[in-house]
């Protein structure tokens, strides 16, 4: 079983099993404490500058928009992120805080390319691209997930992907066939938005999960923020139904709206105009600025955003959701 | 072109749609595809089951997903879990058909959207795979939808992010992707194409009405297979045409 | 990436992903079928002499008893196994339907070791025990549910598990650490029991999900029991509620206490006078049959069975059922 | 012991239970361990949280569970998902302590429950590893709780099912298992022990009421360190007692 191919981009978070292990059993308190926080409280402790920082699910998506917004907002810098990014990542790069990347997509979806990408990956300003699939990245926090060094697949193989990525082509030992290893992904911070959480972090979501139980089982901080904070006793009810347990969770920011201009799933449609907004805006560096102050270092908070925002158009949003079938 | 009753992408969406099978499952990109899937749903096709790659799975498409993992392309779905178990079931071979959209396609069907120029510099720096690397590797046929020009049809693409025939016969196996797999057809706004299963290059199939087999060769950055049969694909008609000016797409984001 | 150690274990199931997928092309239709039928029309047309079969979750716990009796019923025979199991493996083992065994625990629980593992191995009557901790082998399906070859896991290491499982270890290349390679497990058939299903197959489950997700994902043919019978409507509205969509299923059984004697969480509670009756029973091997002839070959089929057990004894076991917190 | 108000099972439960650790997470096997764990959540370790391997975690032990996937292992609990998150959760190191049982267990703690006599033609098939090889593997510490007589505690075991400190110091690590791991302690019928920090080697820590040093080894198939110091464990107070008879096992499956 030996190594046929490595790819050549940098491993831009190495990882080390036993001292995630050793992480997770001294700074993971197994103990019912209250998280709740506000987004200044939660960023100012557990972002800091430098670290390998990652967001579910993207911009137009059940995001942490609220988070994204505050991690600009104190400053934070020289980030290594990871993933697809709509809107979100987009503020990052336009704000100038992101230097590594393991891209998987950054664009505007409907909207077509990402000009802040463009203008931080031609301009030099992200100094690396390392290249993943969208299933790739989600395995490699699966990989963490499970408390394994790698996860193997058949998706990168026999692409430039594979050569610009950091995974490693295998014999299978069993069959013989070739497959891509993909390394472990373990992030310094993950930010992860949701329908539901109790005081102690233990969270729900409704609709598809995208890669959240991964996520938050393959990071060493994590800042849940919530639409709605529930109490316990309702969590205990239906302990199937959640996804993320507390012992997990660092901070719970109640954040109604937390995801604007993207949606939630039978909370709240996406604000086409909200969005809009921004995809002309960043079209140029200037209007990328103008747009982040005044969304985002204008409003001391996301209470100010949503002032900003105006409770109507947040109604109007509420009309546009996909409901439950009657 | 703008005498026509109707615009190439409106052209190219019916052309894909056609190319829909019935009872099968579907793995739907952002954009075009997403299109070409409702109407497919609503004409020749109703009971295709579109997956999106966050988790939504036999949705029903009453209204058009913006973004493959907003609450459209999980409404009244069978399930609705997330990104793992959809690539996962695309990955054990249960995805039939995989559409996909890319800025360069060469003559293998190799997809790319990472870049333009060098990787470590580029002149472009385009989205990246997001999940079209592993369409492209697990669904067992996937069609590409594309403008098309010499600029997207190239001889070799600047960098290979999804995979099609990769050098040509073998080369998938070779590589280690899955038995049986790969491209099927383009549908671009000037042709339908398929690939010549000797060569695995890429064949021109039928002409869209209107369209020359010279403007189709002078926009193909590569030698097009011609073979001696080329048909035409019918126009949109005018019920295809009014589910997607009134019902599909009435915001007019894409048509 | 060599290998250093490789278990001297049978790959009792070999695996060809290949395989597997043109199966689950070819023969698994994504079209909404009916597929309900009885116990005995579902495992006479899926379950055949020598097939690789598991069931989940076990004996005492959301078990389909009702399919396990009708394999015995319906004579098949040389079947591989997988799995550990309480009560429904022990019945296969009385009834000497069992070759080989993939095996992680089989015994009675709280009232001991299984006398019928005994006899069945000691005699030579099974004829392979290979051995797997019981993460080892839902990590063995989980890989197949993936579609890859193998997983890693630090499990086996070191023991003698590893010695008498296929596993094989090797250096991650990662990090340089010694991992266990775990080979996937594809089921030629699997029985689930589910707590409501609709005609189509898709299978809602309440309460823990045991390795239903994974074995659901990896096998060739699967036949769900299910207490309830929903529409499809009902699916539809709690999509993200579908742990096996109906794209996996080749049967749908409709099965009101298809556990019993287990319990049915949120349904009913277990029947611990009739597992006590097998525990007893089964200490001897003509007991063991004597209670086969009882309850598997003296009815007709499930709902014979549900008759000698009487609607009382039923009513108890709703009695004593968990309840959700009010 | 007859004339003891208590039994020797009584008695292994509640030196047991007082092993617990308040506000850890504990993986928790079938029988003895779980009437341990229900005695130390209503004394002295409230806020411990349990963890059954088929998915439950966090339950509230209101009534004893006969089974490490029926209903009361999640009842009123925080999560109920399946093993592999729960074995995920061990392997990525959130779980502190994995109480266990074993038919043999040796002196470097490694425990077997496969078989009696050689693997491919045993003398006693027993019923395998189930979940304890992986508790064995992942949890920071275990913890077994057993019988104590001379074929129960043997030099060497038949089969290594679950490893303990496997061939002493270093061993686990050279193995691959996580960094850290191992056993801490053994509850028998007879005595508390635990294990030195040098050799890896079982040692006498606490007598159990009634018991000698004598007794211990004679009834321990290995040489046991016997430390100076050898205390003596208290016996079941009138309320662990109660609890036990009254609350966790009225219908009497253990005591």
């Amino acid at each position: 079983m030996q190594i046929l191919e490595s790819g050549q981009g940098e491993l831009i978070q190495p990882f080390d099993l036993d001292e995630f292990r050793e992480w997770n059993r001294t700074r993971k308190s197994r103990k019912l404490t209250d998280k709740v926080m506000t987004e200044q409280e939660a960023i100012a402790q557990f972002v800091y500058d430098g670290c390998y920082i990652g967001t579910e699910l993207y911009g137009t998506v059940r995001c942490p928009m609220s988070l994204a917004r505050e991690v600009i907002r104190q400053g934070r810098k020289d980030l290594r992120v990871c993933g697809q990014g709509v809107l979100e990542l987009d503020l990052w790069l336009a704000a100038g805080i992101v230097k590594k990347l393991d891209i998987t997509y950054i664009g505007l979806e409907v909207y077509g390319t990402s000009a802040c990408l463009r203008r931080a990956v031609e301009s030099g300003q992200v100094e690396a691209c390392v290249e993943w699939s969208n299933a790739s990245i989600s395995w490699r926090m699966k990989a963490a997930a499970m408390g394994v060094p790698f996860l193997p697949t058949r998706s990168m193989l026999g692409t430039d992907m594979l050569k610009y990525s950091a995974a490693k082509v295998v014999e299978d030992p069993f069959t013989g066939t070739k497959v891509a290893l993909l390394p472990a992904l373990i992030l310094d911070v993950a930010l992860i938005h949701v329908h539901r959480a109790d005081r102690y972090g233990n969270c729900q979501i409704e609709g598809i999960s995208g890669f959240a139980l991964e996520m938050a089982r393959a990071c060493k901080r994590l800042i849940i923020s919530a639409e709605e904070i529930i109490s316990t006793d309702e969590i205990r009810k239906y302990p199937d139904r959640t996804v993320i347990p507390y012992y997990l969770v660092d901070a719970v920011v109640h954040a109604p709206y937390g995801s604007h201009p993207g949606e939630m799933a039978y909370l709240y449609g996406r604000d086409e105009d909200g969005i809009k907004e921004w995809v002309e805006m960043s079209k140029s560096a200037e209007g990328a600025q103008a747009y982040l102050q005044k969304y985002v270092y204008g409003p001391k908070d996301h209470a100010g955003y949503l002032e900003i925002i105006g409770s109507e158009r947040l109604a109007r949003c509420v009309d546009l959701r996909e409901r439950r079938q009657a | 072109m703008s005498q026509l009753p109707y615009s190439k992408t409106e052209l190219m969406i019916c052309v894909a749609a056609r190319l829909f099978e019935d009872g099968t499952t579907c793995f739907i990109g952002t954009g075009i595809p997403m299109l070409a899937a409702m109407l497919a749903s609503k004409t020749t096709a109703p009971n295709i089951v579109p997956v999106f790659e966050f988790g939504g799975t036999g949705a029903m498409l009453e209204e058009l997903p913006l973004a493959v993992g907003e609450a459209r392309t999980f409404h009244k779905g069978v399930s609705a879990l997330g990104i793992c178990d959809t690539m996962e079931t695309a990955q054990r071979g249960f995805i039939d058909y995989g559409f996909l959209g890319g800025a360069q396609i060469d003559p293998y069907g190799n997809l790319n959207s990472v870049v333009i120029g060098e990787h470590d510099s580029p002149k472009a720096r385009l989205p990246g795979s997001g999940g079209g690397n592993d369409v492209g590797s697990h669904c067992w046929r996937t069609i590409a939808i594309m403008q098309h020009d010499a600029r997207r049809f190239v001889p070799k693409v600047d960098f290979v992010t999804t995979p099609g025939y990769l050098t040509g016969p073998g080369a998938r196996e070779a590589a280690g992707l899955p038995r049986g797999t790969g491209p099927m057809a383009v549908v671009s706004t000037l042709a339908l194409m398929d690939y010549d299963p000797e060569t695995c290059r890429m064949r021109l199939k039928a002409l869209h009405p209107g369209t020359s087999i010279d403007e189709v060769k002078a926009n193909t950055g590569f030698e097009l297979i011609i073979p001696e049969q080329v048909t035409v694909n019918d126009p949109p008609s005018e019920e295809e045409l009014r589910l997607l000016r009134e019902e599909i797409d009435r915001q007019r984001f894409y048509i």
